[in-house]
Protein backbone atom coordinates (compact mmCIF):
# COMPACT_ATOMS: atom_id res chain seq x y z
CA UNK A 1 0.00 0.00 0.00
CA UNK A 2 1.30 3.22 -1.02
CA UNK A 3 2.57 5.34 2.08
CA UNK A 4 5.27 8.15 3.12
CA UNK A 5 6.39 9.27 6.22
CA UNK A 6 9.24 10.93 8.29
CA UNK A 7 11.33 8.52 10.53
CA UNK A 8 13.73 9.05 12.54
CA UNK A 9 16.07 5.59 12.49
CA UNK A 10 17.63 4.59 9.64
CA UNK A 11 16.22 3.70 6.10
CA UNK A 12 15.58 -0.38 5.44
CA UNK A 13 16.37 -0.11 1.70
CA UNK A 14 15.42 -3.74 1.25
CA UNK A 15 11.97 -3.42 3.22
CA UNK A 16 10.98 -1.13 1.28
CA UNK A 17 11.36 -2.42 -2.07
CA UNK A 18 9.77 -5.56 -0.63
CA UNK A 19 6.96 -2.89 0.22
CA UNK A 20 5.91 -1.59 -3.53
CA UNK A 21 7.05 -6.03 -4.39
CA UNK A 22 3.72 -7.41 -5.86
CA UNK A 23 2.99 -9.89 -8.42
CA UNK A 24 1.58 -7.52 -11.00
CA UNK A 25 4.40 -5.51 -10.49
CA UNK A 26 7.35 -5.80 -13.02
CA UNK A 27 9.30 -2.81 -12.51
CA UNK A 28 10.32 -1.42 -9.49
CA UNK A 29 12.36 2.25 -9.62
CA UNK A 30 13.98 3.51 -6.91
CA UNK A 31 15.97 6.91 -5.93
CA UNK A 32 18.35 6.92 -2.66
CA UNK A 33 19.33 10.41 -1.32
CA UNK A 34 23.15 10.41 0.76
CA UNK A 35 24.70 12.19 3.05
CA UNK A 36 27.43 13.86 0.79
CA UNK A 37 31.13 14.32 2.08
CA UNK A 38 31.63 17.52 0.59
CA UNK A 39 29.54 20.93 -0.27
CA UNK A 40 31.55 22.98 -2.83
CA UNK A 41 34.90 23.57 -1.31
CA UNK A 42 34.00 22.40 2.27
CA UNK A 43 34.65 18.76 4.18
CA UNK A 44 31.29 17.67 5.40
CA UNK A 45 31.21 15.70 8.61
CA UNK A 46 27.81 15.08 9.42
CA UNK A 47 23.91 16.40 8.37
CA UNK A 48 21.39 17.36 10.93
CA UNK A 49 18.17 16.96 9.34
CA UNK A 50 14.92 18.69 11.10
CA UNK A 51 11.53 18.87 9.65
CA UNK A 52 7.70 20.67 10.60
CA UNK A 53 6.73 16.82 11.19
CA UNK A 54 2.99 17.50 10.95
CA UNK A 55 3.12 19.51 7.30
CA UNK A 56 6.02 17.53 6.26
CA UNK A 57 3.97 14.13 6.60
CA UNK A 58 0.86 16.00 4.85
CA UNK A 59 3.24 17.41 1.83
CA UNK A 60 4.86 14.30 1.35
CA UNK A 61 1.38 12.14 1.27
CA UNK A 62 -0.11 14.40 -1.23
CA UNK A 63 2.92 14.03 -3.45
CA UNK A 64 2.50 10.12 -3.32
CA UNK A 65 -0.76 10.59 -4.09
CA UNK A 66 0.35 12.29 -6.84
CA UNK A 67 2.50 10.57 -8.24
CA UNK A 68 0.30 7.12 -7.78
CA UNK A 69 -2.09 9.11 -9.46
CA UNK A 70 0.33 10.40 -12.54
CA UNK A 71 1.18 6.69 -12.83
CA UNK A 72 -2.47 4.33 -12.50
CA UNK A 73 -1.64 1.83 -10.42
CA UNK A 74 1.45 2.30 -8.92
CA UNK A 75 2.37 1.94 -5.47
CA UNK A 76 4.73 4.11 -4.17
CA UNK A 77 6.61 4.43 -0.76
CA UNK A 78 8.31 7.62 0.39
CA UNK A 79 10.22 8.33 3.46
CA UNK A 80 12.47 11.31 4.83
CA UNK A 81 15.01 10.63 7.34
CA UNK A 82 15.51 13.37 10.37
CA UNK A 83 18.30 13.83 13.19
CA UNK A 84 21.92 13.55 12.69
CA UNK A 85 23.36 11.78 9.68
CA UNK A 86 26.90 11.43 8.86
CA UNK A 87 28.76 10.84 5.53
CA UNK A 88 26.67 7.84 3.32
CA UNK A 89 24.11 7.90 5.76
CA UNK A 90 20.62 7.85 3.56
CA UNK A 91 18.20 10.65 4.34
CA UNK A 92 15.56 9.70 1.22
CA UNK A 93 14.11 7.13 -0.01
CA UNK A 94 11.47 6.54 -2.54
CA UNK A 95 10.48 3.09 -4.35
CA UNK A 96 7.85 2.96 -6.91
CA UNK A 97 6.52 -0.92 -7.92
CA UNK A 98 3.96 -0.65 -11.17
CA UNK A 99 3.49 -3.11 -14.15
CA UNK A 100 5.82 -0.89 -16.37
CA UNK A 101 8.97 0.86 -16.07
CA UNK A 102 8.11 4.04 -17.76
CA UNK A 103 5.78 5.35 -15.22
CA UNK A 104 7.95 3.53 -12.61
CA UNK A 105 10.55 5.80 -13.39
CA UNK A 106 8.31 8.54 -13.74
CA UNK A 107 6.61 8.35 -10.98
CA UNK A 108 9.88 7.80 -8.82
CA UNK A 109 11.68 10.90 -10.48
CA UNK A 110 8.50 13.17 -9.25
CA UNK A 111 8.51 11.86 -6.24
CA UNK A 112 12.03 13.25 -5.32
CA UNK A 113 11.57 16.40 -7.25
CA UNK A 114 8.39 17.51 -5.33
CA UNK A 115 10.04 16.48 -2.30
CA UNK A 116 12.58 19.37 -2.83
CA UNK A 117 10.40 21.48 -3.92
CA UNK A 118 8.15 21.58 -0.94
CA UNK A 119 8.51 19.39 1.98
CA UNK A 120 9.46 21.45 4.81
CA UNK A 121 12.70 19.92 5.74
CA UNK A 122 15.98 21.26 6.61
CA UNK A 123 19.36 21.00 7.01
CA UNK A 124 22.12 21.93 8.35
CA UNK A 125 26.20 20.80 7.75
CA UNK A 126 28.64 20.45 10.11
CA UNK A 127 32.03 21.20 8.62
CA UNK A 128 35.29 19.41 9.77
CA UNK A 129 36.56 23.22 10.71
CA UNK A 130 33.74 22.46 13.24
CA UNK A 131 31.16 25.29 12.00
CA UNK A 132 27.43 24.43 10.89
CA UNK A 133 25.37 26.22 8.01
CA UNK A 134 21.69 25.78 6.98
CA UNK A 135 21.74 24.50 3.40
CA UNK A 136 19.52 26.77 1.46
CA UNK A 137 18.61 24.11 -1.12
CA UNK A 138 15.00 25.64 -2.74
CA UNK A 139 12.30 28.21 -1.52
CA UNK A 140 8.96 26.36 -1.14
CA UNK A 141 6.96 26.27 -4.46
CA UNK A 142 3.94 24.36 -3.54
CA UNK A 143 1.02 24.56 -6.04
CA UNK A 144 -0.30 27.12 -3.09
CA UNK A 145 2.90 28.52 -2.06
CA UNK A 146 2.31 32.39 -1.11
CA UNK A 147 2.52 35.36 -3.66
CA UNK A 148 6.25 36.37 -2.42
CA UNK A 149 8.70 33.91 -1.18
CA UNK B 1 -5.61 39.35 18.45
CA UNK B 2 -2.61 37.22 19.69
CA UNK B 3 -1.31 34.26 17.51
CA UNK B 4 1.65 32.12 18.27
CA UNK B 5 3.84 31.40 15.29
CA UNK B 6 5.78 28.64 14.70
CA UNK B 7 9.06 28.95 13.51
CA UNK B 8 12.13 26.72 12.19
CA UNK B 9 15.69 25.94 11.05
CA UNK B 10 17.63 29.26 9.97
CA UNK B 11 14.46 31.66 11.17
CA UNK B 12 14.49 29.58 14.46
CA UNK B 13 17.76 30.66 14.90
CA UNK B 14 17.31 34.12 13.82
CA UNK B 15 14.63 34.94 16.47
CA UNK B 16 16.37 32.58 19.01
CA UNK B 17 13.58 30.67 19.82
CA UNK B 18 10.74 27.87 18.17
CA UNK B 19 8.31 29.74 18.18
CA UNK B 20 6.62 33.61 18.37
CA UNK B 21 3.73 35.35 19.49
CA UNK B 22 2.84 38.34 17.29
CA UNK B 23 -0.41 40.75 17.96
CA UNK B 24 -2.36 41.57 14.56
CA UNK B 25 -5.92 42.89 14.06
CA UNK B 26 -8.67 41.66 12.97
CA UNK B 27 -10.21 40.49 10.60
CA UNK B 28 -6.59 38.84 10.00
CA UNK B 29 -5.16 36.98 6.38
CA UNK B 30 -2.36 36.09 5.40
CA UNK B 31 -1.68 38.97 3.34
CA UNK B 32 -1.90 40.58 6.81
CA UNK B 33 -0.17 39.48 9.15
CA UNK B 34 3.31 38.55 6.42
CA UNK B 35 4.42 42.14 7.81
CA UNK B 36 3.97 41.01 11.90
CA UNK B 37 5.89 37.85 10.82
CA UNK B 38 9.02 39.53 8.80
CA UNK B 39 9.41 41.81 11.50
CA UNK B 40 10.08 39.21 14.03
CA UNK B 41 14.14 39.50 12.85
CA UNK B 42 16.01 41.80 10.53
CA UNK B 43 17.58 38.50 9.50
CA UNK B 44 13.70 37.33 8.18
CA UNK B 45 12.82 38.13 4.41
CA UNK B 46 10.69 40.73 3.54
CA UNK B 47 7.96 38.31 2.54
CA UNK B 48 8.28 35.28 3.96
CA UNK B 49 6.63 32.06 3.35
CA UNK B 50 3.21 31.14 5.72
CA UNK B 51 1.81 27.71 6.23
CA UNK B 52 -1.98 27.66 7.95
CA UNK B 53 -2.77 24.48 9.46
CA UNK B 54 0.04 22.66 8.19
CA UNK B 55 -0.72 23.78 4.31
CA UNK B 56 1.14 26.80 2.43
CA UNK B 57 -1.03 29.76 2.37
CA UNK B 58 -2.26 32.66 -0.39
CA UNK B 59 -2.83 35.75 0.80
CA UNK B 60 -6.49 35.79 0.80
CA UNK B 61 -6.63 33.00 3.40
CA UNK B 62 -8.20 34.36 6.45
CA UNK B 63 -6.77 33.40 10.03
CA UNK B 64 -7.80 32.43 13.17
CA UNK B 65 -6.42 32.80 16.75
CA UNK B 66 -7.56 28.73 16.51
CA UNK B 67 -5.41 28.23 13.77
CA UNK B 68 -1.68 26.85 13.42
CA UNK B 69 0.31 29.74 11.79
CA UNK B 70 4.11 28.54 10.70
CA UNK B 71 6.74 30.64 9.17
CA UNK B 72 8.39 28.37 6.54
CA UNK B 73 12.16 28.69 5.75
CA UNK B 74 13.23 27.61 1.88
CA UNK B 75 13.66 23.79 2.40
CA UNK B 76 16.26 21.34 1.47
CA UNK B 77 14.86 17.80 1.77
CA UNK B 78 15.84 15.42 -0.04
CA UNK C 1 33.51 -0.31 -9.15
CA UNK C 2 31.45 -0.23 -12.04
CA UNK C 3 30.55 -4.05 -12.93
CA UNK C 4 28.14 -6.40 -14.41
CA UNK C 5 27.20 -10.00 -15.11
CA UNK C 6 24.54 -12.92 -15.72
CA UNK C 7 24.29 -14.33 -12.44
CA UNK C 8 22.10 -17.79 -11.41
CA UNK C 9 21.48 -17.04 -7.75
CA UNK C 10 18.85 -14.67 -6.29
CA UNK C 11 19.90 -10.76 -6.22
CA UNK C 12 20.78 -9.07 -3.15
CA UNK C 13 19.48 -5.54 -3.59
CA UNK C 14 20.90 -4.27 -0.58
CA UNK C 15 24.27 -5.33 -1.46
CA UNK C 16 24.17 -4.22 -4.50
CA UNK C 17 22.91 -0.77 -3.75
CA UNK C 18 26.06 -1.01 -1.47
CA UNK C 19 28.11 -1.28 -3.82
CA UNK C 20 27.22 2.36 -5.60
CA UNK C 21 27.40 4.35 -2.70
CA UNK C 22 30.26 6.19 -1.77
CA UNK C 23 31.07 9.82 -0.24
CA UNK C 24 31.05 11.59 -3.61
CA UNK C 25 27.78 9.91 -4.26
CA UNK C 26 24.18 11.79 -3.11
CA UNK C 27 22.16 9.86 -5.41
CA UNK C 28 21.65 6.26 -6.19
CA UNK C 29 18.79 5.50 -8.74
CA UNK C 30 17.90 1.65 -8.68
CA UNK C 31 15.95 -0.26 -11.78
CA UNK C 32 14.45 -4.31 -10.52
CA UNK C 33 12.78 -6.43 -12.45
CA UNK C 34 10.53 -8.66 -11.43
CA UNK C 35 8.33 -11.87 -12.49
CA UNK C 36 5.08 -10.72 -13.36
CA UNK C 37 1.76 -13.31 -12.68
CA UNK C 38 0.57 -12.43 -15.97
CA UNK C 39 1.04 -11.86 -19.47
CA UNK C 40 -1.88 -10.74 -21.78
CA UNK C 41 -4.32 -13.11 -20.25
CA UNK C 42 -2.58 -15.77 -19.33
CA UNK C 43 -1.63 -16.88 -15.81
CA UNK C 44 2.22 -17.00 -15.35
CA UNK C 45 3.66 -19.31 -13.04
CA UNK C 46 6.89 -19.34 -13.43
CA UNK C 47 9.47 -17.84 -15.43
CA UNK C 48 13.07 -19.39 -17.70
CA UNK C 49 15.47 -16.92 -18.31
CA UNK C 50 18.31 -18.44 -20.87
CA UNK C 51 21.92 -16.62 -21.81
CA UNK C 52 23.96 -16.52 -24.39
CA UNK C 53 25.73 -16.08 -21.57
CA UNK C 54 29.33 -15.15 -23.18
CA UNK C 55 28.09 -12.51 -25.66
CA UNK C 56 25.70 -11.46 -22.64
CA UNK C 57 28.05 -10.48 -20.45
CA UNK C 58 29.89 -8.73 -23.13
CA UNK C 59 26.94 -6.62 -23.97
CA UNK C 60 26.37 -5.82 -20.19
CA UNK C 61 29.71 -4.64 -20.05
CA UNK C 62 29.30 -2.68 -22.75
CA UNK C 63 26.29 -0.83 -21.96
CA UNK C 64 27.80 -0.32 -18.19
CA UNK C 65 30.67 1.62 -19.76
CA UNK C 66 28.60 3.19 -22.14
CA UNK C 67 26.26 4.34 -19.10
CA UNK C 68 29.65 5.44 -17.44
CA UNK C 69 30.74 7.43 -19.75
CA UNK C 70 26.77 9.37 -20.35
CA UNK C 71 26.62 10.18 -16.57
CA UNK C 72 30.20 10.93 -16.03
CA UNK C 73 31.75 9.95 -12.47
CA UNK C 74 28.76 7.72 -12.20
CA UNK C 75 29.10 3.79 -10.58
CA UNK C 76 27.19 1.22 -12.50
CA UNK C 77 26.21 -2.00 -11.66
CA UNK C 78 23.88 -4.27 -13.56
CA UNK C 79 23.26 -8.09 -13.01
CA UNK C 80 20.58 -10.31 -14.57
CA UNK C 81 19.86 -14.01 -13.56
CA UNK C 82 18.79 -16.41 -15.50
CA UNK C 83 17.61 -20.04 -14.91
CA UNK C 84 13.72 -20.59 -13.28
CA UNK C 85 12.39 -18.25 -11.62
CA UNK C 86 8.86 -17.79 -10.05
CA UNK C 87 6.77 -14.85 -10.05
CA UNK C 88 7.97 -11.95 -7.76
CA UNK C 89 11.35 -12.70 -8.39
CA UNK C 90 13.42 -10.11 -9.66
CA UNK C 91 15.64 -10.91 -13.10
CA UNK C 92 17.32 -8.23 -13.44
CA UNK C 93 19.19 -5.41 -11.22
CA UNK C 94 20.58 -1.81 -12.25
CA UNK C 95 21.93 0.55 -9.80
CA UNK C 96 23.54 3.91 -10.44
CA UNK C 97 25.57 6.22 -7.79
CA UNK C 98 26.36 9.69 -9.30
CA UNK C 99 26.52 12.77 -7.32
CA UNK C 100 23.54 14.20 -8.86
CA UNK C 101 19.98 12.56 -9.45
CA UNK C 102 19.42 13.60 -12.93
CA UNK C 103 22.50 11.98 -13.99
CA UNK C 104 21.83 8.98 -12.01
CA UNK C 105 18.19 8.33 -13.35
CA UNK C 106 19.08 9.07 -16.75
CA UNK C 107 22.39 6.10 -16.45
CA UNK C 108 19.64 4.07 -14.87
CA UNK C 109 17.10 4.56 -17.70
CA UNK C 110 19.79 3.62 -20.22
CA UNK C 111 21.07 0.67 -18.81
CA UNK C 112 17.76 -1.50 -18.52
CA UNK C 113 16.59 0.24 -21.93
CA UNK C 114 19.65 -1.34 -24.07
CA UNK C 115 19.35 -4.24 -22.20
CA UNK C 116 15.86 -4.78 -23.25
CA UNK C 117 17.38 -3.94 -26.51
CA UNK C 118 20.76 -6.09 -27.18
CA UNK C 119 21.69 -8.58 -24.41
CA UNK C 120 21.17 -12.02 -25.70
CA UNK C 121 18.97 -13.39 -22.86
CA UNK C 122 15.27 -15.09 -23.55
CA UNK C 123 12.67 -15.79 -21.25
CA UNK C 124 10.24 -18.66 -21.79
CA UNK C 125 7.01 -18.59 -19.76
CA UNK C 126 5.45 -21.59 -17.97
CA UNK C 127 1.83 -21.02 -17.87
CA UNK C 128 -0.89 -22.23 -15.39
CA UNK C 129 -2.33 -24.78 -18.12
CA UNK C 130 0.85 -26.67 -18.49
CA UNK C 131 2.38 -25.08 -21.46
CA UNK C 132 5.17 -23.11 -22.32
CA UNK C 133 6.20 -20.30 -24.84
CA UNK C 134 9.12 -17.98 -25.45
CA UNK C 135 8.54 -14.59 -25.50
CA UNK C 136 9.53 -12.56 -28.33
CA UNK C 137 10.04 -9.10 -27.13
CA UNK C 138 12.32 -7.34 -29.67
CA UNK C 139 14.81 -8.30 -32.37
CA UNK C 140 18.12 -7.69 -31.30
CA UNK C 141 18.86 -4.02 -32.06
CA UNK C 142 22.82 -3.47 -31.53
CA UNK C 143 24.85 -0.42 -32.55
CA UNK C 144 26.39 -3.19 -34.99
CA UNK C 145 23.85 -5.44 -35.74
CA UNK C 146 22.56 -7.29 -39.01
CA UNK C 147 21.17 -5.39 -41.89
CA UNK C 148 18.22 -7.91 -41.29
CA UNK C 149 16.74 -8.71 -38.04
CA UNK D 1 34.15 -24.86 -45.23
CA UNK D 2 32.92 -26.93 -42.08
CA UNK D 3 31.57 -24.40 -39.37
CA UNK D 4 29.57 -25.02 -36.16
CA UNK D 5 26.95 -22.30 -35.43
CA UNK D 6 25.57 -21.98 -31.84
CA UNK D 7 22.00 -21.85 -31.82
CA UNK D 8 19.38 -20.30 -28.92
CA UNK D 9 16.44 -20.93 -26.98
CA UNK D 10 13.20 -21.04 -29.57
CA UNK D 11 15.35 -21.00 -32.51
CA UNK D 12 17.33 -24.66 -30.46
CA UNK D 13 13.66 -25.52 -30.02
CA UNK D 14 13.09 -25.20 -33.50
CA UNK D 15 16.32 -27.43 -35.21
CA UNK D 16 15.84 -29.73 -31.86
CA UNK D 17 19.75 -28.96 -30.91
CA UNK D 18 22.13 -26.39 -29.49
CA UNK D 19 24.30 -26.15 -32.52
CA UNK D 20 24.71 -27.45 -36.09
CA UNK D 21 26.78 -27.59 -38.38
CA UNK D 22 26.96 -26.14 -42.14
CA UNK D 23 28.99 -26.33 -44.73
CA UNK D 24 29.93 -23.03 -46.29
CA UNK D 25 32.08 -21.70 -49.14
CA UNK D 26 35.61 -19.84 -48.61
CA UNK D 27 36.08 -17.27 -48.21
CA UNK D 28 33.15 -16.60 -46.59
CA UNK D 29 31.32 -13.52 -44.60
CA UNK D 30 28.33 -12.92 -42.44
CA UNK D 31 26.58 -12.46 -45.27
CA UNK D 32 27.47 -15.32 -47.07
CA UNK D 33 26.61 -18.16 -44.48
CA UNK D 34 23.23 -16.52 -43.63
CA UNK D 35 21.26 -18.58 -45.91
CA UNK D 36 22.82 -22.02 -45.22
CA UNK D 37 21.99 -21.12 -41.63
CA UNK D 38 18.26 -19.98 -42.18
CA UNK D 39 17.74 -22.88 -44.02
CA UNK D 40 18.32 -24.86 -40.25
CA UNK D 41 14.53 -25.06 -39.95
CA UNK D 42 11.56 -23.24 -41.72
CA UNK D 43 10.78 -21.90 -38.42
CA UNK D 44 14.06 -19.85 -38.83
CA UNK D 45 13.40 -16.13 -40.04
CA UNK D 46 15.01 -15.60 -43.83
CA UNK D 47 17.32 -13.16 -42.09
CA UNK D 48 18.63 -14.47 -38.70
CA UNK D 49 20.42 -12.22 -37.01
CA UNK D 50 24.45 -13.46 -36.55
CA UNK D 51 26.57 -12.73 -33.79
CA UNK D 52 30.29 -13.75 -34.59
CA UNK D 53 32.99 -13.82 -31.75
CA UNK D 54 30.02 -12.85 -29.17
CA UNK D 55 29.19 -9.79 -30.94
CA UNK D 56 26.58 -8.89 -33.53
CA UNK D 57 28.21 -8.60 -37.06
CA UNK D 58 26.96 -7.05 -39.80
CA UNK D 59 27.12 -8.72 -43.86
CA UNK D 60 30.36 -7.48 -44.57
CA UNK D 61 32.22 -9.45 -41.47
CA UNK D 62 34.62 -12.24 -42.65
CA UNK D 63 34.53 -15.84 -41.09
CA UNK D 64 36.83 -17.98 -40.61
CA UNK D 65 36.84 -21.42 -39.46
CA UNK D 66 38.14 -20.30 -35.94
CA UNK D 67 35.59 -18.11 -34.94
CA UNK D 68 32.78 -18.49 -32.91
CA UNK D 69 29.55 -18.11 -34.82
CA UNK D 70 26.26 -17.95 -33.22
CA UNK D 71 22.42 -17.26 -34.52
CA UNK D 72 20.35 -15.06 -32.32
CA UNK D 73 16.75 -14.86 -31.74
CA UNK D 74 14.77 -12.03 -30.58
CA UNK D 75 16.14 -10.86 -27.23
CA UNK D 76 13.73 -10.95 -24.10
CA UNK D 77 15.92 -10.07 -21.32
CA UNK D 78 14.62 -7.07 -18.28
Amino acid sequence: MSRSGIVDLPIDVSAIVGEVQAPGHGAIATFLGTVRGSSGKRVVTGLEYSAYVEMAEREMADIVREAAALASGAEVVAVHRVGNLVVGDSCVMIAVGHAHRGPAFDACRYVIEEIKKRVPIWKREHYADGSTEWVNAAAPQARAAGTSA
Amino acid sequence: MKLTVRVFAAYADAIGSDHAVITVAEPATVGSIRSAIAALSPLLPPHPVIAVNEAYATDDVAVHSSDEIAVIPPVAGG
